[in-house]
């Protein structure tokens, strides 16, 4: 083709790319920690026998996990301040990845918890221990080594997903993108430079979480 | 505008309609394509020599590391300055494949090494081709073992469809946005939208379930 | 006489329709060694877990030094007890299980220092103190900060034991410990077991090695089909079972 | 290859347009699906200039984004688009002889705290203000309403749903689509009383093609000013809402 | 002289630096049932495995029927087969494993049919009869329909060797066929083998039961660190060992 790459406005505007880099890494790290808290409680909940436990954490792991997160994000921003709850745009895009996470993250922990074998438990039991000291100290460690590896394409996926804040205007990378889109209109170079960043990160996710997998890999 | 949502909603019925059908269309071809690729970059992760392996493996790690609007953007403009003149429907359905492809390649592989190696060599010793040891015995327990995973693509897959609106596919999302530029009723079609996402993403899991259940191995 | 640890009257536990134990009554002094033998499915694994509550009970009572296990019982109310006093109790008898179960995650030191910190509350030093005594005993003194990963079966094991006996429990339950082991792994576990014999402490203990319990025993048991069907000394039971069925069951164990 | 995209356009006998689908009055769908507007106009009236016929014409849904890539990979023969005119883009894009002039404007509540531009301004800090996005957005406002906070949103319909839920005082975007929306919305809104920010719309064609570009500033030049005048008024008081006087006859307004 | 089936010449196999077999030499003729004994690690699995092409080897050959196995050497050269001639050469012998390996999600008569139908090319009905015929004679008759997570162990391992004596391989390769399952499921198996070894089939079976050995093989390899250390009649050498390492060997196996 005859279009010609040019990326002074890029350059120009780079600070922008990394500022927004930095707060959407601090969306996603502070959401993802919520998430796993909720993902935690609701993870126990799915498994537990009894159903006024289970049925309600289903039916939000149903729920959430089929909506599309952009519908859930307008919602808490324009529809939740005409229940009573405001909150400012940065919050309310936490709360809905939070909320978002909590349902894939609970999905990520049940699969850990199923494959811990029943005898773990009796053995705690049979030394007396609380059921929650057991889940503490024995089931949610050897739970979070299981998940390690499936965890880290979870984490990335809701990494990327704090794109989708651009749309209330929270100012991490997608809008710091689109932003040099709309003055320079250079898409190409934007898009280009814009998922370098977002493949670097990506890769440094995972290569941490690899780093974490092999320091908490147990001796054999 | 003094009309009510519901007047609004019945003017727009065949333009949802249409949306809604662009959506599960660009979904369609998107797993379908995506799987047949993703199969493929499986095997090669899970059997290929280490330069294949080494090649899939940047090829999925890149992919996955991309935001797909990224990846949208990408197709429509780069297959352009490629000389491959593709129009948004088939740029975006093409992204969407890629994009489908990385996930459902590890899924794959995955599933094809947590096939215990014994049922390779079982099927070696009766004199199986690679080939035939792949579809006759490995294929058909990978699959088993792939469904629920794959479902949770299928879904993601539906969801990521609406990035498609960016370079103009007149998807369910961009139809609702059309909608709403003329009547400004951004909340109640947004919402109607999601049950709409909502309802095909169910639809997908249960019938994953309903197959997961049909092929169930007696135990 | 000696005194009485461990008091079963009545016990009866059903899984759904089927009935796996009818009304067993037992009881077991202090010091005594017990094997329970019988075939596959006869419930002897079922009565053990009852004594330490991982098994709910439908009917019947289980003392523990006379104090009621699990369950309250006045007239024909039963009310379980809370988690936390359940908790309690268990710690009150160690049980080892025949797939170990090890905390995979924590040393074998670790392993054993869980519950005197968790249950018994004691600090760590003293706990790690306790923990290396015991796995001494066992003989494991070298391995004290191995993963049960790079541990045989049969060490695995032993750690399982030393984990339950640091507890000082009142009562040891053994479940086809050596069941899961190489053959050549069986015998240290099986030695560990008659040191805690020599040293006076009760025990019950499933078994399938006839000769073993016969040598252990002060007392053996034989559960069929959810009863206990035969109960004596070894050196008379095996020798001249008085019951038809022990005399076939073994006629098809390893014994002879 | 070296001939130019007009003769392409001719010899393929339709032209292709770029512009989209959510921007009223600008180009928007009416509710039996059709596109309309004025930007959508403009296309209408470039293709009567070249085939007589107002219909030979295809649309390319596209976003705002993808205004200058869609022409520059040859997706489009010209884009119309509400497109502001800079000299950033000018280098990447030739631009044709604008069609309208626009200038932002405020809107407000009806029933809301703050009466006017004035009360706006006066309060301060205490203002937040729903603008679409852009890189000038800020200043844009700030030249304004100098201490006011500024919301900037990636689509229309969210700069006014940001209006109605509370999360904004007012909105700042083009005075064409304010004086649309209040038609549509009659009694709820008002209008800020202050216009400034002034700025030309126009289409795009690649960069390099000075025939194809003669061809298209023609075409609106004399939709403007001569025989396809009542073409372009018509249209333009279906979206803006006001009467044009026709051109002055005699000496040409342009050397005036 | 009976005719020579297998000839294994100077068979050389190393994982890295580690020499696993070191210059085996073995042949077996037409009806013989050979025993392989040893300690853990001496190569017994290893050597069954090249036979079969499921590992590679670094030096000597194999043949089978004459033909050579995997390699084709010449002077000193050494050229891999096609993967498609290997293919076919595993055809020719037969392999039951420790863990059964049948294929999950075929029924037991399906996994006997895979291979008739894909390697000999027979059709579904032809492949069926002989399939059941085999499913029979191992007693299996009333179970062609059900899934191997359906059968007991001792039920799944003789499907596993129908499975491979369906293929009517010229030699029978078993690798502790019986080392996974419970001691009540180990007799039905060798009752199985037994049968086959009375009906004259050529087999190669590694093992650690002893007594099974003794009874049914013609003659046993004792192997011992990747040599084969002594071989002869069962009943010579199981009675007066003529090497130190058998002697040791025996004691510490079950047999005595
Ligand atoms: N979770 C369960 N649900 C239903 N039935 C059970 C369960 N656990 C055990 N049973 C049944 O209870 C009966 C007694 O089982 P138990 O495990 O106590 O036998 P056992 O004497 O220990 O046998 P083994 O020697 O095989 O260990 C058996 O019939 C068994 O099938
Ligand atoms: N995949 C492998 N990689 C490296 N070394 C191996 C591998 N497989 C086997 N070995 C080594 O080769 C040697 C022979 O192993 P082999 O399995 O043939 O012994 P075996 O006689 O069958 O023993 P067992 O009675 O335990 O089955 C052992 O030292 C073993 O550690
Ligand atoms: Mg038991
Ligand atoms: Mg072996």
């Amino acid at each position: 083709m005859n279009y010609t790459l040019n990326f002074a406005a890029v350059w120009r505007n780079f600070d922008g790319l990394i500022n927004g880099l930095v707060l959407s890494l601090g969306l996603a790290v502070v959401s993802i920690l919520i998430g796993a808290v909720i993902g935690l409680v609701v993870a126990f909940a799915l498994m537990s026998k009894n159903p006024v436990a289970a049925m309600p954490a289903r039916l939000y792991v149903t729920i959430i996990r089929n909506l599309p997160i952009l519908v859930l994000v307008l919602f808490a921003y324009f529809a939740l301040p005409q229940m009573g709850v405001r909150l400012d745009k940065i919050k309310s895009f936490v709360l809905v990845l939070s909320i978002y996470s909590g349902a894939y993250l609970a999905e990520v922990f049940r699969a850990g918890l199923l494959s811990i074998p029943r005898g773990l438990t009796e053995a705690g039991l049979a030394i007396g221990l609380t059921s929650t000291q057991i889940r503490k100290s024995i089931i949610a460690p050897l739970m979070f080594r299981n998940v390690l590896p499936s965890l880290s394409s979870t984490v990335i996926s809701l990494f990327k997903d704090t794109s989708l804040a651009a749309a209330i205007a929270v100012p991490e990378l997608t809008f710091a993108a689109r932003k040099i889109n709309v003055e320079s209109f250079r898409v190409i170079e934007t898009w280009m430079v814009t998922s370098a960043i977002y493949i670097a990160t990506c890769f440094l996710i995972a290569f941490g979480m690899r780093f974490i997998e092999r320091r908490l890999a147990l001796p054999r | 505008m003094s009309q009510s949502f519901l007047d609004q909603l019945w003017i727009a019925r065949f333009v949802i309609l249409n949306g809604l059908g662009m959506t599960v269309s660009i979904s369609i071809l998107s797993i379908i394509a995506g799987s047949v690729l993703g199969i493929f970059v499986g095997l090669a992760l899970a059997y290929g020599k280490w330069p294949l392996r080494l090649v899939v493996r940047a090829y999925t790690d890149i992919i996955r590391g991309t935001p797909v609007l990224v990846l949208v953007l990408a197709s429509y403009y780069i297959s352009a300055a490629a000389g491959l003149d593709l129009k948004p429907f088939s740029a975006g359905v093409l992204a969407l494949a890629i994009f489908c492809s990385s996930h459902v390649g590890e899924i794959v592989r995955g599933a094809l090494q947590a096939i215990s190696k014994g049922q390779t060599e079982a099927a070696k010793a009766i004199g199986l081709t690679f080939g035939q040891t792949f579809t006759s015995v490995l294929w058909p327990q990978a699959m088993r073992q792939c469904l629920p995973a794959w479902v949770n693509t299928a879904a993601e897959m539906v969801k990521a469809s609406t990035l498609l609106s960016v370079i103009g596919v007149a998807e369910l999302l961009l139809r609702t946005q059309e909608i709403i530029s003329r009547n400004f009723m951004s909340l109640q079609f947004y919402f109607l939208a999601g049950a709409l996402y909502f309802v095909v993403n169910f639809a997908i899991e249960r019938f994953g379930k309903y197959v997961e259940r049909k092929t169930a191995l007696p135990s | 006489m000696a005194k009485t640890i461990l008091e079963i009257n009545g016990l009866r536990k059903t899984y759904g329709q089927n009935e796996v134990l009818k009304s067993v009554d037992c009881s077991v002094e202090e010091g005594e060694v017990i094997s329970i033998i019988g075939s596959s499915g006869s419930g002897k694994t079922t009565m053990l877990r009852c004594v330490n509550m991982l098994e709910e009970f439908q009917g019947g009572t289980i003392r523990l030094d006379g104090e009621e296990i699990g369950y309250h019982v006045e007239g024909s109310t039963r009310r379980r007890k809370s988690e936390k006093e359940i908790a309690r109790q268990r710690a009150l008898t160690g049980m080892a299980f025949q797939q170990f179960n090890l905390f995979p995650h924590m040393t074998a030191a670790e392993n054993v220092m869980l519950g005197l910190i968790k249950v018994k509350k004691m600090k760590k030093p003293e706990a790690r103190a306790i923990a290396e005594k015991w796995l001494d005993r066992v003989g494991l003194g070298a391995r004290t900060n191995h993963f049960p990963g790079q541990l045989s079966g049969g060490q695995q094991q032993r750690v399982a034991i030393a984990r339950a006996i640091a507890m000082s429990p009142r009562l040891m339950l053994f479940d086809e410990v050596t069941s899961a082991l190489d053959p050549e792994l069986v015998g240290e576990v099986l030695q560990v077991i008659k040191g805690l014999a020599a040293d006076g402490m009760t025990m019950l203990l499933v078994t399938h090695e006839m000769r073993f319990a016969y040598e252990v025993s002060s007392r053996v048991i034989f559960m069929n089909q959810g009863v206990i069907c035969e109960e004596g000394d070894p050196k008379e039971m095996f020798v001249k079972p008085k019951t038809e069925r022990l005399a076939e069951f073994l006629k098809t164990s390893s014994f002879n | 290859a070296d001939g130019s995209k007009l003769d392409e356009v001719l010899a393929r006998g339709k032209l292709i347009v770029g512009t989209g689908s959510t921007n009223a009055p600008w180009h928007f769908k009416s509710a039996d699906d059709k596109l309309q507007g004025f930007d959508v106009d403009m296309g209408r009236i470039i293709a009567k200039a070249l085939f007589g016929d107002a219909e030979k014409i295809e649309y390319v849904n596209q976003s705002s984004d993808a205004r200058i890539p869609n022409i520059t990979t040859d997706k489009v023969d010209i884009t119309c688009q509400f497109m502001t005119v800079t000299g950033e883009r000018a280098q990447q894009v030739n631009f044709t002889i604008p069609y309208y002039r626009e200038g932002v404007g405020l809107m407000l509540k009806a029933d809301g705290k703050y009466a006017d531009y004035a009360a706006l301004k006066a309060a301060g800090s205490s203002v937040t203000i729903s603008v679409l996005q852009n890189v000038y957005a800020e200043a844009m406002v700030r030249a304004a309403l100098p201490e006011a906070t500024v919301d900037q949103y990636d689509s229309v319909d969210l700069i006014y749903q940001a209006l109605e839920s509370g999360r904004a005082d007012a909105v700042a975007t083009d005075q064409s689509s304010l004086a649309w929306y209040m038609t549509q919305n009659p009694g709820r809104y008002k209008d800020g009383g202050y216009g400034w920010n002034p700025q030309s719309y126009a289409c795009a064609v690649k960069r390099g093609d000075q025939d194809w570009l003669n061809f298209v500033n023609t075409a609106l030049h004399e939709a403007m000013t001569g025989v396809e005048f009542d073409t372009y008024a018509k249209s333009y008081k279906t979206w803006f809402g006001k009467d044009l006087t026709p051109p002055q006859i005699g000496f040409p307004v342009e050397f005036k």
